[in-house]
C-alpha cells in the first residue's frame, strides 16, 4: 500500500511539475442558473468519440473554440463523447443550459443533432461535416442548425497538384514517379480527400503511378507505418495520409525512409520538418471560429454553409523549402481555378 | 496474389517489426505467470511505457534515459499490481483491469496536458535501427534483418535470455518452483513473495519496453491508446506459447505475419473478387485461432498461477 | 561431499545409540491458535539425540501443526524451543534448515514438472547462478549412494511413483545435512515392501547418527521402528512412552481416550447374483500409454472386492472406466447384464453405480458449495430437487440436506454450512450421504479413509459394511492393506494394468499381497 | 487450500474471481461506501492538481448523474448495456471461464438485430420485434459458443479465442458498414446500416410531459428481466447449478455426471446471449440502426462491472449503475467544471481498484490473517 501511494504521489507530482506547460485549460463556466439577461454568449462544443486528442478535426474544432473565446469574449465549454450514444445527451446538456450555440463535431452526430435541435428551437446548433438527418436518414434542414460542410476533395486536389508536379519533375527525393495515399478507413470524408488527390495527379501527371491503402484504424501508428513502409518499398516517395493518429505512423515511415509526406486536416508541417512538405487543410477551427462570431454578431445562417477554397475553409498548408516554385505556382493556380469553378475535383476514387 | 506478397523480404521484415511489441508483452506475461501471478495489466504497462518514454525523451533528449524511464514507470505500475496481488491477495484480474483503465485515463490526460495543443515534439530522440553492414548486401536475408530496430533485436535477445534464465539458472529454477508449488518452495527456504514481486515488476518492465518500442522506435510520438490491445494479444501469445519464451516468440511471429500479410495483400484478388481491405485485417486474429486450435490445443498453466499465496508471519 | 555438518553428526551419533541420551530438542508449552481452533494447547516434546521418536495421535491432534511450528512454517503463540541446549527462534524454514532440521512432508513438497535432482537441490543449488544439470545430478547420485537410496536423478518427479517421490523428499533433507529428520505420515502411500524399504532407510539414517521424528497413527509401525513415543490428543500431551515398555493397546488408549471398536464380523456371505461383470477391459492413461491391459473380474451382490496394488498400477483408471469417466478402449463392463462401457457418467450412475472418489476435495465435492448443494450433486435435475427437471426447489434441497446431514452424522448438521469449512471426516460423510442414500447397486470406492481420524474411519467402514449387507456390490480401492483385508470378501491385486491374482480374504496374508503387489506373481502363488 | 496446486480443467485466471462470491457485500454497505469515499479522495488530488475545485467537480459529477429526472434517465441508459454485458462476463466467470469477448458478442448481436430489423422493416411489431430479439440474442450466443466449443473440443483457452474474436468482429463490422453489404444507400454519409423498422423500435417509457426529452426506452425492462433471468438461471435451475458446479469444481462435477465440456459451450452461449441482447437493445432502443464502431469498450467495462459486482445479480446491477453514473456525470463534470474526461477514467480506475480489490478490507486485515493449516480443518 505504501508503494501504491508513493507511486500515486509520484505521478501527481509529475502532473504538478508539468502543469505550467498547460497552454489553455477550459474555463469553468457558470451553471445553468445563469439567466439570459446580460450574460455573455455561451458556446458549447461536443466532440465525437475521437476525443480532443485526436490530432484531427476534434482538436482543430477545439482550437477554434479557444480562439473564439479569446477574441470575442465568449464563454465556452467542451464535452468529449466517449460513446456514440452520448451524442444526444451531451448536446442536450448544453441546450438545456441555454447555450447560444452548440457545435456538434463530426458527421457521426447528424442524427443526434437533428433530434436535439428540434427540441430546442431557440438554441442554435452547428454540425461540422454534416446536416441534420432525421430518423430515416434523410437530411432535414432546421431553422436553427448550420451545416458546416467542407470540400475535402479540394484540399486533396491542391496537395495532389504539388505531389504530381514534384513526382513528374523528380524533385529532391521524389525519384520514382510514384505517389501514394493512405486512409484510415474507406468512408466518404476520407475518400473525398484521396479522390481529389488522385484526380490532380491523373490530370497533371498521367504517367505517375498511384497507390492507395488503408490502415483500418484511426489510432494505431504501427499499422499506419507498416502501410507506409510497404508503399515506400513499392517506390512511393510522396505519401499523403488521411488517417488521424494512425496517419502519424504513415508520416513516420516517410521520415524514417527519407521520403516526403503530406499532412491532413491541420497544418502538420511541424510534425516532421523536412519530411512533411505540405498539408491538405480543412479549416475546422475557422468554421468554429466564424460560426461563433456569426452568433455573436447576429449573422448566423442556418442550412448549408460551405467551407471551401472559395472562403479559405480549404487550403494547403505551409510548404517545405524543397517544394519548388513551379509546384507552388501550380497549386496557387489550381486554387484560383477551384475558386472560379474552372476545376471541380472528383469525389470518387480513381485508384482504390 | 504473388509470392512476394506472401513471403517476400518486406513481409518478413514487417513480421519482425509487428511481432516485437507483442513479444515483449508476452515475455512479461511469461515471467509473471511462471512465478504464479496473473498480470492482465500488461496493456497498461505498455501504455505508460509508451507515454513516459516519450516524456523522458522529450525532457532528456537521451534514448537511454527515455528507455530507463519507460521501464521504471512500467515497473511502478506493475509494483502496484504486485502489492495488490501478492501482499493484499486481491483478485488479480480486478487489479489488472483497474490498472489498465488507470493507465489509459492517466496517459490520455497527461498527454493532453503536456502536448495537447502542440503535439509531441518532432525532434524526439528515437531508438536507432541497427544496421548490419555485411548482411545488407545479402539478397533477401539482408532485406529482412539488416535494418531492424535495436529493440527488435533486444526482444529476440530477451527470448534467449529469459529462456536460459528460466530453464538454465538457479534463480529461474526457483521462480518456476514458486509458480508451480509455492509451499514447496517456501519449505526449502525460498522467499515466495519476494520472488513474485520481482517477477511482476520485471513483467512490467518488459511490457513497458514493448510500449516504448511503439512510441520511440515506430512512431516517434505518442497518441492516446496507441498500444491498441497489444498487451492482451501478448497475453494470448503467452498462452499460445505455453508459457515459454520461445513459444511466445513463435506465437508473436505468427500474429505479426498475419498482420504483415493483411497489409501486403491489400488490393489482391482471389479470382476476380477483390478481398475487402477490412476483412484482410482479420487475418492475424483468424490465423491465431486456427493455429491454436489446430496445433497447440490444451495448454497447462503453472499450477499456482493466479492463486495468492497465503502464509503466516510475512503479512 | 555434502558439507561439514554430517561430520559432526557422525561423531555425536557414535555415542547416541546407547541408552544414556541428551535432549537434542526440547519444545515446551507450545500454543497455537487458528481462529476459533486451539490447535496446540501447551504441548511439550523432548527428543533425544540419535533416537527414532514417534509422535502419534489422531488426525487433528496437533502433530503436524507442532512439526510445522518446529519447521518455522507457523509461529507459536507462546512456548519455547531449545535445540542443542540453546534457545532458538525459528522464523521460517530457512532457520530450521540452518539448524539442521529437515522435514519429509506428508503432502510431498515437490514441484512436479522439475526433475528429481532439481527438486533435491532447490533452494540450495550451490555452484553459481547457472544451473548445471549434470553437476547437480552427480551430486544427488553421490548422496543416493551414501544413504543407499535409489531414484533416477534425471527423471521428472511427476513421472515417478509416490514411493519414489518420498525418497526424493528424504534426499532433499539429507542434502541439506539435516541432523533431525521429521517424517510426517511417511507410510500412508507405500506398499508393505516399500514400508520395509523405508524403515531400512530409517535405520540406516539412525546409524549414520541422525535423529528422527516419525509422525504416524499406525501403531504397528510405531512398535516396529521407534525408540520413544509422545502421544498427542486434542492439542495436548496425552502420554510419554518408551516403545519397548508399552503395547499397541496402551498407545491406542492414549490416542483416542477410549477403547477402539472391533469391526463387525462379516455376518452374511455374498449372494449369488452377479452385479458387475468386467471382461477384457483395456484403457489408456492420460499420457496415452496402456493403463489397463485386459481386466476380468466380477462382483456379486453383497460382496466387497478389494483392489490392492501399488499406486499407479491402473486402479484409478479402473475406477474411472467403471464410472464412464475414462474412455474404454476394449472390453465390456456389465451391470446386471447391460453393457455400460460406452456410457457417460450420467448414464452409468442412472444404472445404479455410485462413486466415492479418491480425492474428495477435488473429485468428490465442490468445496465452495453448501452441504445441501453438495448432497444433490448429480441429482440436481431430478425430483424432489428439481420439479419437472426445470426449476430447483431450494426448500426441498435444504430439507433433504438437513435430513442427510443428520442421517450421516455430518457435524455440524447444518445444511447451509460451506463444505470447505468442514473437517475431512465430515466432508467424506457428505460424499457418503450423497452416494449411498439411493440404494446403489455398485459402489466404487477409492481410498475412502485417507487422511481421516480413527472415529471417521470407523464410521466409513461401518457404512460400507451396511451397504454390503443390503446387497450392494462394492469395489474397494485402497492403499491401506489393513483396510482391504478387514473389509473385503475377496482381494484382487493389480500390477501394471492387470489383475495378477484374486485371493480369498482368508488366504490373503500381508506378505503374499505385498509380493503380488511388487509383481512377484510366481512367488506368491 | 490455496497453496495446494490443483490441476483443474478451468482456466488459470478464473479461480480467484469466483471464490467467496458475496463476501464483501455481505458485510454490509460500510466497506463499499468507505471505498468509494477513499477513491474519490484520491481522485480529488488529481482534480486539484489539474487546477479545478474538487468539491465543485464532484457536485457536478453527482448532479450530472442524478441531479434531475432527465439526468437519472440518461444514467440509466448508460447502465443498461453495462448490466447486460456484465451478466455476460459473470455467467462465464461462474462457470470458471474468463469471457473477454463480451465486446464482440455485443457487437455481433447489434449487427444481427440491425440487419433483421432493417431487412424486414415492413413487418408489424409483434412479428418483427421477436425476430430482432431472437437475432440479437442468437447471434451473440452462437458467436460466443464458438469460443466455448474450441475450449471444450480442442482445449483452446477461451481467453485467446475471445480476445481474437473482439478484433475480428470490429473489422467485419467495418466491412459490412463501410460500403459493404449492410451499408444503407442513404446512410447519412456515415458507416451505418439502414434504419430498423418502426415495429422493432423499443418505445420511450416515460411520457415527455413528465420528463422532457427523455430517451429512456423499454430496454430497461429487458435489462431488469435479464438480471432476474440470470439469478433464476444460476440459482433456481438445474442447469445453473451445473454451471456453478463446473465453475467451482469441474472434476467433482464431471464424476457426478455433469459433463464440463457441454456446460462450457452452454455457458458461453448464454453469456453471448446476454451480450447480444445488450447490442440488440442499443440498436432498437438508442440508435435505431447500426453504426460502425458504436461500442467503445462496453465489453471491457463489463469485466470490471462483473468483478465489482462479485458476479452476483444485485452486485452487477449496482456496479453497472456506478459506472453509468460516472459516464453520465463525467460529461457534466467536464462541461461545467471543465475537468478533463480522462480524469473520470482515472477516478473510475481508483474506485475499481479500491472496491473490487477490497483494498481497505485487506489493508485492515493484512496483519491479522493466518492460514489455517490443513490438519486443523481436516
Amino acid at each position: 500500500m505504501k508503494r501504491a501511494l508513493a507511486f500515486l504521489l509520484l505521478a501527481t507530482t509529475v502532473v504538478a511539475a508539468c502543469g505550467g506547460n498547460v497552454a489553455a485549460s477550459p474555463t469553468p463556466s457558470a451553471t445553468a442558473s445563469a439567466t439570459a439577461t446580460a450574460k455573455p454568449i455561451q458556446v458549447g462544443l461536443v466532440t465525437d468519440v475521437g476525443g480532443l486528442n485526436d490530432k484531427s478535426f476534434n482538436q482543430a474544432a477545439n482550437t477554434g473554440r479557444l480562439n473564439a473565446e479569446k477574441d470575442f469574449g465568449l464563454k465556452t465549454s467542451v464535452i468529449e463523447s466517449k460513446k456514440q450514444e452520448d451524442y444526444v445527451p451531451n448536446l442536450t446538456t448544453f441546450a438545456q443550459q441555454n447555450y447560444d450555440l452548440v457545435i456538434a463535431v463530426g458527421f457521426l452526430m447528424q442524427n443526434a443533432a437533428w433530434k436535439v435541435a428540434k427540441q430546442f428551437p431557440n438554441v442554435k446548433f452547428a454540425i461540422i461535416d454534416g446536416a441534420p438527418a432525421n430518423d430515416a436518414g434523410n437530411t432535414e434542414n432546421l431553422p436553427n442548425v448550420a451545416n458546416l460542410f467542407f470540400k475535402e476533395q479540394e484540399a486533396g486536389y491542391l496537395v495532389g497538384v504539388i505531389a504530381a508536379t514534384m513526382a513528374k519533375n523528380m524533385v529532391g527525393k521524389a525519384t520514382h514517379n510514384t505517389v501514394c495515399s493512405m486512409g484510415g478507413i474507406p468512408i466518404p470524408p476520407v475518400d473525398h480527400y484521396i479522390a481529389g488527390y488522385q484526380d490532380a495527379i491523373k490530370t497533371i501527371s498521367p504517367t505517375t503511378t498511384i497507390l492507395n491503402g488503408y490502415s483500418n484504424d484511426f489510432v494505431d501508428q504501427q499499422k499506419g507505418k507498416e502501410v507506409g513502409l510497404n508503399h515506400i518499398s513499392k517506390g512511393c516517395d510522396i505519401l499523403f495520409q488521411v488517417a488521424g493518429g494512425s496517419g502519424l505512423g504513415y508520416i513516420a515511415a516517410a521520415k524514417e525512409k527519407g521520403v516526403y509526406a503530406i499532412g491532413v486536416d491541420v497544418d502538420q508541417i511541424d510534425v516532421a520538418p523536412g519530411t512533411v512538405i505540405t498539408s491538405a487543410m480543412k479549416r475546422v477551427d475557422k468554421a468554429v471560429y466564424d460560426t461563433s462570431n456569426a452568433v455573436k454578431s447576429g449573422s448566423f445562417k442556418a442550412g448549408d454553409n460551405f467551407f471551401s477554397a472559395t472562403n479559405d475553409g480549404i487550403a494547403f498548408g505551409k510548404l517545405d523549402p524543397v517544394v519548388p516554385a513551379d509546384a507552388k505556382a501550380a497549386a496557387d493556380k489550381a486554387l484560383a481555378d477551384i475558386k472560379s469553378g474552372a476545376i471541380k475535383p472528383k469525389t470518387d476514387l480513381t485508384v482504390k | 496474389m504473388t509470392i512476394d506478397q506472401l513471403i517476400g523480404a518486406g513481409v518478413l521484415a514487417a513480421t519482425l517489426r509487428l511481432a516485437t511489441p507483442i513479444l515483449l508483452a508476452a515475455l512479461g506475461g511469461v515471467v509473471s505467470e511462471r512465478a504464479g501471478v496473473v498480470n492482465i495489466a500488461l496493456e497498461g504497462c505498455m501504455l505508460v511505457g509508451a507515454f513516459f518514454g516519450v516524456v523522458a525523451a522529450d525532457q532528456s533528449h537521451s534514448v537511454v534515459v527515455a528507455l530507463v524511464a519507460a521501464m521504471a514507470v512500467g515497473a511502478g505500475l506493475a509494483a502496484i499490481h504486485a502489492v495488490a496481488a501478492i501482499h493484499l491477495r486481491s483478485d488479480q484480474i480486478v487489479s489488472g483491469m483497474a490498472l489498465n483503465i488507470l493507465a489509459l485515463g492517466l496517459t490520455s490526460y497527461l498527454d493532453y496536458q503536456f502536448y495537447g495543443t502542440t503535439g509531441t515534439p518532432s525532434d524526439l530522440a528515437g531508438v536507432p535501427d541497427i544496421e548490419i553492414a555485411p548482411l545488407a548486401a545479402v539478397p533477401f536475408v539482408g532485406d529482412v534483418i539488416a535494418h531492424q530496430n535495436a529493440i527488435v533485436w533486444a526482444g529476440l535477445a530477451l527470448v534467449v535470455l529469459i529462456q536460459v534464465f528460466l530453464f538454465r539458472t538457479v534463480p529461474g529454477l526457483r521462480l518456476r518452483a514458486v509458480g508451480e508449488h509455492p509451499r514447496a518452495a517456501e519449505t526449502v527456504g525460498i522467499a515466495v513473495r519476494q520472488t513474485r514481486y520481482w517477477a511482476v515488476i520485471a513483467s512490467g518492465m518488459l511490457a513497458a519496453l514493448g510500449g516504448a518500442y511503439l512510441s520511440l522506435s515506430v512512431a516517434h510520438s505518442f497518441t492516446d491508446g496507441m498500444t491498441g490491445g497489444r498487451g492482451f494479444i501478448g497475453l494470448a501469445a503467452m498462452i499460445f506459447g505455453r508459457w515459454t519464451p520461445v513459444g511466445a516468440l513463435v506465437a508473436s511471429l505468427i500474429f505479426g505475419y498475419g498482420t504483415a500479410l493483411s497489409f501486403s495483400l491489400q488490393g489482391a484478388s482471389i479470382g476476380d473478387v477483390r478481398v475487402p481491405v477490412q476483412l484482410l485485417s482479420t487475418l492475424p486474429y483468424v490465423l491465431t485461432i486456427l493455429a491454436v486450435a489446430g496445433f497447440v490445443g490444451r495448454s497447462r498453466p503453472p499450477a499456482a498461477d493466479g492463486i495468492p499465496y497465503e502464509t503466516e508471519g510475512h503479512a | 561431499m555434502i558439507g561439514a555438518r554430517p561430520e559432526r553428526a557422525r561423531t555425536t551419533g557414535a555415542t547416541a545409540v546407547g541408552t544414556e541420551r541428551v535432549p537434542l530438542l526440547e519444545m515446551r508449552g507450545i500454543r497455537k491458535r487458528f481462529g476459533d481452533l486451539q490447535a496446540l494447547d501447551g504441548v511439550d516434546l523432548v527428543v533425544n539425540e540419535g533416537e527414532i521418536h514417534a509422535l502419534v495421535g489422531e488426525n487433528g491432534a496437533g502433530k503436524t501443526t507442532l512439526m510445522n511450528v518446529l519447521y518455522g512454517l507457523y509461529h507459536p503463540d507462546s512456548g519455547t524451543i531449545r535445540y542443542r541446549e540453546r534457545d532458538v527462534r525459528i522464523t521460517g524454514p530457512r532457520d530450521a534448515i540452518a539448524l539442521g532440521i529437515g522435514m519429509i512432508h506428508q503432502h510431498f513438497m515437490l514441484v512436479p514438472p522439475l526433475t528429481v535432482a532439481e527438486n533435491v537441490v532447490l533452494g540450495d543449488e550451490r555452484g553459481g547462478p547457472v544451473l548445471d544439470d549434470r553437476a547437480i545430478e552427480e551430486r544427488v547420485r553421490g548422496l543416493e549412494e551414501r544413504f543407499a537410496i535409489a531414484v533416477e536423478p534425471g527423471a521428472r518427479v511427476e513421472d515417478i511413483p509416490l514411493g519414489l517421490q518420498q525418497r526424493v523428499e528424504i534426499l532433499k533433507v539429507l542434502y541439506r545435512g539435516s541432523e533431525l529428520l521429521i517424517f510426517d505420515e511417511p507410510t500412508a502411500v507405500l506398499t508393505p515392501q516399500e514400508v520395509d524399504e523405508l524403515f531400512a532407510i530409517v535405520r540406516t539414517l539412525r546409524e549414520e547418527g541422525k535423529t528422527l521424528i516419525l509422525i504416524t497413527h499406525k501403531l504397528r509401525e510405531v512398535m516396529a521402528v521407534t525408540d520413544r513415543i509422545t502421544v498427542l490428543r486434542g492439542g495436548r500431551n496425552a502420554g510419554e512412552l518408551v516403545t519397548k515398555q508399552t503395547t499397541p493397546a496402551e498407545i491406542a488408549r492414549a490416542m483416542v481416550g477410549r477403547e477402539m471398536k472391533q469391526l463387525k464380523a462379516r455376518a452374511t456371505p455374498p449372494r449369488t447374483e452377479v452385479i458387475l461383470d468386467v471382461r477384457g477391459l483395456e484403457a489408456l492413461s492420460d499420457r496415452g500409454s496402456p493403463a489397463l491391459r485386459g481386466i476380468d473380474f466380477e462382483i456379486r451382490s453383497g460382496e466387497i472386492l478389494g483392489i490392492a496394488g501399488v499406486g499407479g498400477n491402473g486402479q484409478s483408471e479402473l475406477a474411472q472406466c467403471l464410472l464412464g469417466l475414462r474412455k474404454v478402449a476394449a472390453g465390456t463392463i456389465r451391470i446386471g447384464g447391460i453393457d455400460i462401457s460406452r456410457d457417460d457418467p450420467k448414464r452409468t450412475r442412472a444404472r445404479g453405480v455410485a462413486y466415492v472418489p479418491e480425492d474428495r476435495r477435488i473429485e468428490g465435492l465442490v468445496l465452495a458449495f453448501t452441504v445441501a448443494d453438495d448432497f444433490i450433486l448429480g441429482k440436481q435435475d431430478r425430483p424432489p430437487y428439481a420439479a419437472n427437471g426445470i426449476v430447483l426447489d431450494p426448500a426441498a434441497i435444504l430439507k433433504a440436506g438437513g435430513r442427510l446431514a443428520v442421517e450421516y452424522d455430518v457435524r455440524p448438521p447444518n445444511p447451509r454450512a460451506i463444505v470447505a469449512n468442514l473437517s475431512g471426516g465430515n466432508q467424506q460423510k457428505v460424499v457418503l450421504g450423497r452416494e449411498l442414500s439411493e440404494r446403489p447397486k455398485l459402489i466404487v470406492v477409492s481410498q475412502p479413509t485417507r487422511g481421516l481420524d480413527i472415529a471417521a474411519t470407523e464410521y466409513v467402514h461401518e457404512r460400507l459394511l451396511e451397504q454390503r449387507g443390503q446387497g450392494a456390490a462394492i469395489l474397494l480401492v485402497s492403499s491401506e492393506l489393513d483396510e482391504i483385508r478387514a473389509l473385503s470378501d475377496r482381494i484382487a491385486v493389480m500390477f501394471e494394468g492387470r489383475i495378477v491374482a484374486v485371493l480369498d480374504a482368508a488366504s490373503a496374508t500381508e506378505e503374499r499381497l505385498g509380493l503380488l503387489m511388487a509383481g512377484h506373481t510366481e512367488a506368491a502363488a | 487450500m490455496a497453496s495446494e496446486p490443483q490441476a483443474t480443467p478451468t482456466g488459470p485466471a478464473t479461480a480467484p474471481s469466483v471464490r467467496q462470491p458475496t463476501a464483501q457485500w455481505a458485510r454490509g454497505p460500510a466497506v463499499p461506501v468507505a471505498s468509494v469515499v477513499f477513491a474519490l479522495a484520491i481522485g480529488a488530488i488529481f482534480v486539484l492538481l489539474s487546477g479545478h475545485d474538487p468539491i465543485a467537480a464532484y457536485i457536478d459529477l453527482f448532479r450530472g448523474a442524478f441531479g434531475s429526472p432527465y439526468d437519472i434517465t440518461e444514467t440509466l441508459i448508460q447502465t443498461i448495456p453495462l448490466v447486460l454485458a456484465g451478466l455476460a462476463v459473470a455467467v462465464a466467470f461462474r462457470t470458471g471461464l474468463f469471457n473477454i469477448g463480451a465486446e464482440s458478442q455485443l457487437l455481433i448481436g447489434a449487427v444481427a438485430a440491425g440487419a433483421v430489423g432493417a431487412r424486414f422493416a415492413d413487418l408489424p411489431g409483434f412479428v418483427l420485434f421477436p425476430m430482432v430479439l431472437a437475432a440479437g440474442i442468437g447471434a451473440g450466443a452462437g458467436w460466443a459458443a464458438i469460443a466455448g466449443y474450441l475450449k471444450a473440443a480442442r482445449g483452446v483457452n477461451e481467453v485467446i479465442t475471445t480476445i481474437m474474436q473482439n478484433y475480428i468482429v470490429v473489422f467485419v463490422m467495418h466491412w459490412l458498414l463501410q460500403n459493404g453489404p449492410m451499408t444503407a444507400p442513404n446512410a447519412l454519409g456515415t458507416p451505418a446500416s439502414a434504419p430498423i423498422g418502426a415495429g422493432a423500435v423499443l418505445p420511450i417509457i416515460i411520457p415527455n410531459e413528465l420528463v422532457p426529452l427523455t430517451r429512456l426506452h423499454a430496454g430497461i425492462f429487458l435489462a431488469i428481466a435479464a438480471v432476474v433471468v440470470f439469478w433464476f438461471l444460476l440459482w433456481r435451475t438445474p442447469l445453473g447449478y451445473e454451471l456453478r458446479a463446473v465453475g467451482l469444481g469441474a472434476r467433482a462435477a464431471a464424476q457426478a455426471g455433469i459433463d464440463p465440456r457441454t456446460r462450457i459451450v452452454i455457458a458461453m452461449a448464454i453469456a453471448g446471449g446476454f451480450a447480444g441482447l445488450a447490442g440488440m437493445i442499443q440498436v432498437t432502443g438508442v440508435f435505431h440502426r447500426v453504426f460502425d464502431g458504436f461500442s467503445s469498450g462496453y465489453g471491457f467495462d463489463a469485466i470490471a462491472v462483473a468483478l465489482l459486482g462479485k458476479n452476483s445479480p444485485i452486485g452487477i446491477a449496482l456496479a453497472a449503475l456506478l459506472f453509468g453514473a460516472f459516464a453520465r456525470g463525467g460529461s457534466i463534470m467536464q462541461a461545467n467544471a471543465g475537468v478533463s474526461a480522462q480524469l473520470v477514467s482515472v477516478i473510475e480506475a481508483v474506485v475499481l481498484f479500491v472496491i473490487a480489490a477490497e483494498l481497505i478490507v485487506r489493508v485492515l486485515t493484512a496483519r491479522r490473517r493466518e492460514r489455517k493449516p490443513l490438519e486443523a480443518i481436516a
